[in-house]
């Protein structure tokens, strides 16, 4: 960008230009000249689906940084043809919105607070508490002999909103651990 | 109100009004289509609707918006009439021979808009960029004309204000090889305060009302009138509060006349409205201001032309007019704040102005159309 | 549909545009209406009775596509004498055992000799004259069903009934079809699986499935909650729609022949195959045909173990450890007070989720603490919070409601300790078998012989495509060792292949991730076949077979997709067909054979026994094998047709604070006057976890509000935009009022039935940029016998003007009502259960808190067409 | 030099070439859904706060209100009975069989009244008129041929573009406020604290605070050759983007083919090149007279009157300078 000078003053540019009553060109600021899309500097452009209803609009992400910068459309997608609904519009601050949380969250029995854990302990004390639930609650046969191995101590609620692969993962663990009860929105 | 048993058991709803600033109303099914825009609940209540209940808007909500415009704007509105027939009254007092009533004209209309240009930067959104309005010049801009012309002004009445300081103080201001300069720029200052001085008083009419505020899109036409009426009974004060009697006499005549002009204006201008655009100039804040500014300006003149010899009499009515003048701007412009927020103001006269068109034949610039 | 799938709509809008008639019939007028050429209010949980009615119309009328009928329906299958109609039986189906209130199904089967209907033959009256063949029975089922009853029932009058009948028939045929969308305003009735078999009876009457434009389309409301029916975390199914074993079913060859015979029609013949290779993908070289693949690790089902289930068995202390991913039931489960509690009552707790949802707090600003009931400091739950990635944070895919799965690319690495669910569940699982390696206990042996070795990245992220070539499965022997599956045809039954999902055999065909195909659409025809892939074998329609006529020529040009090409000896089309490839359209089928080779050139439904589309299903429906109205529980209004009031196999749990109203079946049901129906608006998503905590959709719909018609309001006395209290026998919620015209007073009999509407995105906490009452506190946790899903749509609440009592005296209103409606006994009000009251639905006395009613259903939750479990006997 | 846009085109009166076609918005509400994913798409892409109390506003579904500062996309939702919807279709009737073809006025005076020498055509109660109906209509900046907005600004900080639209540089802006009241659709609003919820984003600086924003119809993607926010995220393209003579043609068979089903009610709002305002670059299909949406019936800008306006600044201040010389002349004696 060329330092301003005097001749970039608008007065002089109406007088000189096409557009004497200053209301298009003579008026253009330097940043207005050379405005770009804030996606021009995305480092790159992920193809994606909307992650709310099951529709499966393709969904195009911009990331900068290491951060999702903007979401929008997937034009080639055959479902929904680069539109988007406002849940959809808004996947953006899904990802961004200051409500987010990064940070494990720990609450003791009876207290009032939350406290901070790291997640190598949190992941370990819950691999011990599965463990121990899933003795406690053991079933290995009913009233009549036959055989169950189960346990009946550990639950599990969710699935719809993530991915087959977890999905998959989470039924073949739970199940071989003989955790039946595992349910998703499906059953609701 | 809607009510339980259990009303009172419980504590008192918190009111959620932490947005400042802008409030929005909330209104009921019984309010909407009533066409009450109001946020304040004023109430139009003499005026006829054929359908009333049914008047078509979106849920009351305003069709224009008001400008953000505040206090400062009516001040800067007072200040530059002020200013302006100061300017002119120096300008005649410089001609004739009126030395004290040149130079304490020249000095009020120098500090009238000093104060007014503080006022105006004050009332932007991002002051520090005031200096942004002189990027163009723009002729579809009363904004933009109006600002040349006040530092055009501004800049006659810097010189002619150094001058009189300089005068005043004995010529002691550290001034030097300037002093010459000055001098020397006392006539072409002069010539050219007095051609701005009355289009600093009457650009605001345009200002004003090269808006699609409701009363002031109406008052387009006499507005100018009203403004420049409005600064020469308020210079005329001022001058008659700050000069001796025996040299304001063309002060308490240009005052005279100002309060005339002022009065028949105003009537003029809003017996030419649309009933719904005249209201707000006739009710609530705005019309309890320019009802006491009529009042303040009547009896100021009254005052002028009674007793403006004596001293005393001169002071007190030159303050009322000034006072009459202020009025008029605050109420002017809290007038044309009120009016955006009835959307019948905006779609009446609409309505009547397309339907009178249409009588006469020009069927052809509706905004709406079947294709 | 406009509401929920706005971008959906587009096709519809699409479609309106070209001349497509769109009716649209809900309680309430939604954004769906206002684009509808007409909107037809309706009552809830009257579906049957309207569609039954259109039955009606088609059949009395002749209106039905007669040639599809004759060929590719049941119509014309003789049922066993012993079968009894609720026509005859005042309501009931034949069967009926009012001890266990279940049905024995024995008598809905197919006449005939047990060889020829093990092979899918039962007798037949092509002429559709006999009066046992469906057909017959069909038009004696519904032939009450006539536009009166339409209309005191539904409430809705004859002119609009008459113009959605006819709209159907006109737009059926060989040149037209009609397609129907629906979502959880049929799912969520106690009932609701019928509802939908309704209008599958009427779309196979119409001739509308397997073809373009026709069909039943499930919206579905979350990203993969296709997905995770398919690959389910369900208590009820093993992936591919396999059941999970019963106890008893020890004997791995009796479990696969329970779902399928090898001698039967159709590819469930194949079920062993499928089960095997599952095994075979879960316990890898552990899973031996000595060991019966692994089949004895697999826990076994005693009964119903739904979500609801498990809140019971919380609240009995029988539950320690709780997960939650990406799901918030606090807000979103039925009776959300129960949904609490029995949190309380957990060990541990671990959300996984973005935000701080209600799930996660109810312990510390949840509305029992509000009310004083419990205090953080007597609530020993322990609780983690374990932040996760979100969709652009991972790589996965998701399964559309098209059954088309569709792979995300990651983005960027999730930021601090969030982390996918994937690793998440990797981790635990590495973390668990490395605790439990010197284990001898026989019961670790499940987990420790598990395969569970995918490769992971540098921060721990295991690699999704492995685990979606795994769900695709491989060759492990032969030349084509490691290579993936092409298609579930290639599984052997050997332990030479394996498959962990076999409906997605083919998703990684050839090595490559075919779910993440992205030819655009505008470079393909509508078909869009090179986008995403969608199982059976990249399939777009189901039963596509069905879009030619039986000689294998489309029904008409303008509706063709698949035909038989005699030249090239095979079917073909826009679509992949779903038939075997090369099975003439003259082909008589060898019943001596089982399977694909059994199915006779015209037998379409190619997963049925009988190769046929059912309008009466002799299995997979356990309370009934045609749908026949019953009155919700809660209902004000007598059932118009029969004695029997109510779903007579509905479960429901005994609990104080899980009561119901009695309706019309006692005095106490007018205490509760007025139908209360949940839903969805545009600009929330489900419980509000992806939507309260976003400024930009708060701000839209910031607060939770309550639809109620102008006459509704007048009587109750409430004001615009005021605030209600809604009261049910469960709870007592708040609300904004919006009285609006969009709600209809429907005329049903004498009485004006008054509807409520009420969106249950809301919940109360403090974390969430808006909260708000939860509409779901106010439901019961009463279920549909199929299906185990609590009836959402048709539930009754009184409606008091202002807001509801804040503490204790929330509760006591509550106990004010229900004492008044006799719901508990006005002398000591802490009563144990609903003792004496009618209407508030069976209840087994002998396990508290268990459910009663039948066995786990074999329908797919969530109305789920088709893939149902063939269940011969 | 003339105050207002000549007959070629904004663009080229304001400096620019043909190298652009004109661009601009159909907004075709009769396929609206309400979605607000407009809304939601312009925000987001503008990084745009929200403005809300978090409360209901008391309006349908309608918890924005209007455009302003901060929502450059509002949608509308109307709810009317039988009645009400039978007027429409009569007023959208008159403006077919009054006035010359294409092109008429609005029926006169109340709604519903039947002025002197009624041609509407005969049938005047179509059959299938619905009870009760819900219009839907995502409003938004008008990019008016004629822009007041533009003409009264004194920085220049108002600008047209290349693409005919009217844009605000935030970067010269001072925040007069003068564009505000010169919008005759009350669009453009100055972005203060009190036009900002305080539940927007939380610890963010919010861009262009204190000076006037609105709509720019996304002219940092269009310089890039794409589609504004909101019309590509719309579901059922009720929102068209595109070059403005073609949205015009589609628009006028778009209320044809409505017409043709009887449709009466639908009209056009923006498409005449010989209004108030010169024409809008954005186009609306409505389906009532415009005031029911909170739009303007005759808007003028206020350009138009501006040259007469002038003349009474110059008649008053030539007055005043002849009342002082007056007053001088007078007090001489």
């Amino acid at each position: 960008m060329a330092r301003t000078t005097f001749l970039d003053w608008p007065v002089i540019r109406q007088l000189r230009g096409a557009d004497p009553t200053g209301r298009g060109t003579a008026v253009t600021s330097a940043k207005t000249r050379s405005t770009t899309p804030r996606t021009a500097d995305a480092d790159g452009v992920t193809d994606s689906i909307c992650p709310y209803c099951a529709v499966g609009c393709g969904q195009r992400v911009f990331h900068k940084d290491g951060k999702v910068i903007q979401i929008e459309g997937n034009p080639d997608s055959p479902v929904s043809r680069g539109r988007l609904c406002p849940k959809g519009a808004a996947s953006e601050q899904l990802a961004n919105s200051y409500l987010r949380q990064t940070k494990v969250r720990y609450r003791r029995p009876y207290a009032t607070e939350w406290e901070d854990l790291e997640l190598e302990t949190a992941m370990d004390m819950i691999a011990d508490r599965f463990i121990a639930s899933r003795r406690k609650h053991w079933e290995d046969e009913d009233e009549h002999g036959r055989p169950l191995k189960r346990t009946m101590g550990i639950a599990s609620l969710g699935g719809a909103t993530i991915d087959n692969e977890e999905n998959y993962l989470i039924k073949k663990f739970f199940t071989a651990a003989g955790a039946i009860q595992m349910e998703n929105q499906a059953r609701i | 109100m809607s009510i339980t048993e259990f009303d009172a058991d419980r504590p008192p709803e918190l009111p959620r009004t932490r947005r400042r600033g802008r409030r929005r109303r909330r209104r009921d099914l019984t309010e909407v289509g009533m066409g009450d825009g109001s946020r304040e609940g004023a109430v139009v209540e003499d005026v006829e609707f054929e359908r009333a209940g049914e008047f078509d808007s979106y849920y009351g909500r305003p069709v224009v918006k008001a400008p953000p415009w505040k206090e400062p704007i009516a001040i800067y509105l007072f200040l530059g009439g002020v200013a302006g027939g100061s300017g002119l009254l120096a300008v005649g007092a410089q001609c004739t021979g009126r030395p004290l009533l040149r130079r304490n004209s020249r000095l009020l209309a120098l500090g009238a808009v000093g104060a007014g240009t503080v006022a105006l930067i004050e009332d932007l959104g991002r002051p520090e960029r005031f200096l942004n309005m002189m990027r163009t010049v723009k002729v579809t801009s009363p904004m933009s004309v109006g600002t040349w012309i006040l530092s055009g002004f501004a800049t006659f009445s810097g010189v002619l204000g150094a001058i009189e300081v300089d005068r005043m103080t004995g010529e002691r201001l550290p001034l030097g090889a300037l002093r010459r300069l000055l001098g020397g720029l006392e006539l072409p200052s002069s010539v050219g305060q007095a051609v701005l001085a009355p289009l600093l008083a009457s650009y605001t009419g345009a200002l004003l009302g090269n808006t699609v505020v409701p009363t002031w899109e109406a008052g387009r036409g006499h507005l100018s009138y009203l403004f420049t009426s409005s600064a020469s009974l308020a210079a005329g004060g001022a001058a008659m509060l700050t000069s001796p009697v025996a040299e304001a006499g063309p002060a308490r005549l240009l005052a005279t006349a100002g309060v005339v002009g002022d009065v028949v204006s105003m009537h003029l201008m809003k017996e030419s409205m649309h009933p719904l655009e005249a209201e707000p100039l006739q009710t609530g804040q705005a019309g309890m201001l320019l009802k006491w500014s009529e009042r303040l300006a009547i009896a100021g003149g009254i005052g002028t032309l009674l007793g403006g010899r004596n001293r005393y009499i001169a002071a007190a009515s030159g303050a009322a007019l000034l006072a009459a003048s202020a009025l008029t701007r605050f109420g002017v412009l809290y007038a044309g704040l009120e009016s955006v927020k009835d959307p019948r103001r905006v779609i009446e006269p609409q309505q009547a102005r397309l339907a009178a068109r249409r009588a006469a034949g020009i069927t052809d610039d509706s905004i709406t159309t079947a294709g | 549909m406009a509401e929920a799938h706005p971008v959906a709509f587009q096709w519809v809008i699409e479609a309106k545009k070209r001349g497509a008639r769109v009716i649209h019939v809900d309680p309430r007028f939604t954004r769906t209406s206002a684009n509808a050429d007409r909107h037809i209010p309706i009552r809830s949980g009257t579906d049957i009775v309207l569609l039954g009615g259109v039955i009606r119309h088609v059949l009395e009328n002749e209106l039905y596509f007669k040639e599809y009928v004759q060929a590719y329906t049941n119509a014309s299958t003789l049922i066993s004498e012993e079968y009894g109609d609720p026509e005859d039986l005042d309501g009931l189906f034949s069967g009926y055992d009012p001890e266990t209130s279940t049905y024995d199904n024995s008598t809905w089967a197919y006449a005939g000799d047990e060889e020829s209907l093990a092979r899918g033959l039962p007798e037949r009256d092509e002429t559709l004259q006999h009066p046992r063949s469906v057909l017959q029975i069909l038009k004696r089922h519904y032939a009450r069903y006539t536009p009166q009853m339409v209309q005191d029932t539904c409430g809705i009058d004859p002119e609009d009934f008459e113009y959605l009948a006819t709209s159907i028939a006109e737009a059926s045929g060989r040149e037209k079809t009609t397609m129907f969308a629906y979502a959880l305003g049929w799912t969520q009735h106690q009932g609701g699986a019928q509802m939908i078999r309704t209008s599958g009876i009427l779309q196979l009457l119409m001739g509308n499935m397997g073809r373009p434009g026709g069909g039943i389309m499930a919206l579905r409301g979350h990203a993969t909650i296709q997905g995770s029916t398919d690959i389910p975390t369900l208590y009820h199914i093993l992936p591919g729609y396999l059941p999970m074993p019963k106890v008893g079913q020890d004997d791995f060859a009796e479990f696969t022949r329970a779902i399928g015979k090898k001698e039967q029609k159709g590819f469930w013949a194949n079920a062993d195959i499928y089960t095997i290779n599952l095994l075979k993908a879960w316990w890898g070289e552990n899973a031996t045909a000595e060991n019966d693949w692994g089949y004895h690790h697999l826990p076994k089902l005693t009964g119903a173990h739904g979500t609801y289930q498990t809140t019971m068995r919380m609240l009995e202390d029988g539950v320690d450890g709780y997960f939650l991913f990406g799901q918030n039931p606090a807000v979103g489960s039925a009776n959300g007070r129960l949904q609490r509690l029995g949190m309380s009552h957990l060990q541990w707790m671990v959300v996984r989720d973005f935000y701080m949802i209600e799930s996660a707090t109810w312990w510390r600003d949840g509305p029992e603490i509000e009310s004083g009931e419990l205090t953080p400091e007597q609530i020993a739950t322990e609780m983690f919070f374990l932040p996760a990635a979100n969709h652009t944070e991972k790589a996965g895919s998701f399964t559309q409601t098209q059954r088309m799965v569709q792979w995300r690319d990651q983005a960027v690495e999730p930021p601090g300790d969030a982390k996918s669910d994937l690793e998440f569940m990797y981790d635990l699982g590495v973390r668990i078998r490395e605790k439990l390696k010197d284990s001898t206990d026989p019961r670790d042996r499940a987990i420790l012989d598990l395969t569970w070795d995918y490769p992971v990245n540098e921060h721990g992220e295991p690699d999704a495509e492995s685990v979606l070539a795994e769900i695709n499965g491989r060759h492990l022997e032969g030349e084509k060792a490691g290579q993936p599956l092409k298609a579930f045809g290639e599984m052997k039954d050997d332990g030479s292949t394996i498959g962990g999902c076999w409906i997605y055999a083919g998703v990684y065909a050839d090595g490559i991730n075919q779910a993440r195909r992205r030819t655009p659409g505008q470079d393909q025809d509508e078909t869009a076949a090179d986008w995403g892939w969608a199982w059976p074998a990249n399939r777009r329609i189901l039963y596509n077979r069905a879009s030619a006529d039986p000689q294998g020529r489309p029904w008409s040009e303008k509706k063709k997709l698949v035909w038989w090409d005699e030249e090239a000896g095979r079917w073909t089309g826009n679509d992949v067909p779903d038939f075997p490839l090369t099975k003439r359209p003259d082909d008589p089928g060898d019943p001596r054979q089982g399977g694909a080779a059994a199915l006779s050139g015209t037998d379409a439904f190619i997963m049925q026994g009988d190769g046929r589309g059912w309008l009466f299903a002799p299995t997979g429906m356990v309370d009934g094998p045609m749908p026949t109205h019953y009155e919700s529980p809660e209902s004000n209004i007598r059932n118009p047709l029969y004695l029997q009031q109510s779903n007579p196999t509905r479960v429901t749990f005994r609990d104080e604070d899980n009561l119901s109203s009695p309706g019309a079946m006692g005095p106490g049901g007018e205490v509760y006057p007025y139908v209360f129906t949940t839903y969805r608006i545009t600009e929330h998503h489900t419980a509000g976890g992806m939507s309260r905590f976003l400024p930009y959709l708060s701000e839209l719909q910031p607060e939770m509000y309550c639809e109620v018609s102008p006459e509704l309001a007048a009587e109750v006395g409430l004001e615009p935009y005021g605030w209600a209290t809604i009261i049910s026998a469960r709870s007592a919620i708040e609300a904004k009022v919006l009285i609006t015209e969009r709600m209809t007073p429907l005329q049903v009999g004498d009485r004006t039935v008054h509807q409520i509407g009420l969106p249950f995105h809301w919940g109360q906490g403090t974390e969430a940029i808006i909260s708000g009452d939860g509409a779901n506190d106010l439901i019961g946790m009463n279920l549909d016998a199929n299906t185990q899903i609590q009836n959402s749509k048709n539930n009754s609440c009184t409606l008091i003007p202002g807001r509801r009592p804040r503490g204790p005296e929330r509760g006591e209103l509550v106990e004010a009502y229900r004492r008044r409606a006799g719901l508990i006994p006005s002398e000591h009000p802490e009563v144990d259960g609903a003792e004496g009251a009618p209407g508030a639905g069976p209840a087994d006395t002998s396990v508290p808190h268990a459910v009663r009613g039948p066995e786990e259903a074999s329908a797919v939750p969530s109305g789920e067409r088709s893939m149902k479990e063939m269940k011969n006997r | 030099m003339s105050l207002l846009a000549g007959p070629e085109g904004p663009a080229a009166s304001t400096g620019w070439g043909h190298d652009h076609e004109r661009k601009g918005f159909f907004t075709d509400t009769s396929i609206c859904i309400g979605c607000k994913a407009c809304e939601v798409a312009c925000k987001e892409w503008n990084r745009n706060p929200i403005d809300g109390n978090l409360e209901i506003l008391g309006s349908s579904y309608d918890n924005t209100g209007e455009l302003g500062a901060n929502t450059w996309r509002h949608v509308a939702f109307i709810e009317q009975g039988q009645e009400r919807i039978e007027e429409a279709k009569e007023s959208g009737r008159k403006l077919v069989s009054l006035g010359m073809p294409g092109i008429g006025p609005k029926s006169s005076g109340r709604r519903g009244a039947t002025p002197a020498g009624d041609l509407s055509s005969t049938d005047r109660t179509p059959p299938d008129t619905p009870e009760f109906r819900w219009l839907m209509s995502s409003d938004v900046c008008k990019h008016c041929t004629n822009a007041g907005c533009l003409d009264v600004c004194p920085t220049g900080a108002i600008f047209r573009s290349e693409f005919g639209s009217v844009v605000v540089q935030e970067d010269v802006c001072n925040g007069c406020g003068t564009c505000v009241s010169a919008c005759p659709f009350g669009v453009i609003e100055r972005r203060d604290d009190g036009t900002i919820s305080p539940f927007a984003h939380r610890g963010d600086t919010v861009d262009r605070m204190g000076t006037a924003s609105k709509c720019t119809l996304c002219y940092d993607k269009m310089v890039d050759g794409e589609q504004p926010a909101c019309s590509a995220t719309c579901p059922t393209q009720s929102i068209k983007f595109g070059d403005h003579p073609d949205l015009t043609a589609e628009a006028r068979q778009r209320v044809t083919d409505l017409h043709e089903r009887g449709m009466t009610e639908a009209r056009l709002y923006g498409a005449n090149p010989k209004d108030g305002v010169g024409g809008t670059g954005s186009v609306f299909l409505l389906l009532d007279e415009p005031e029911v949406y909170g739009l303007p019936p005759d808007p003028q800008v206020p350009t138009k009157s501006l040259p007469a306006t002038y003349a009474r600044v110059g008649v008053a201040a030539a007055g005043m300078i002849a009342v002082a010389a007056l007053s001088f002349l007078g007090g001489r004696r």
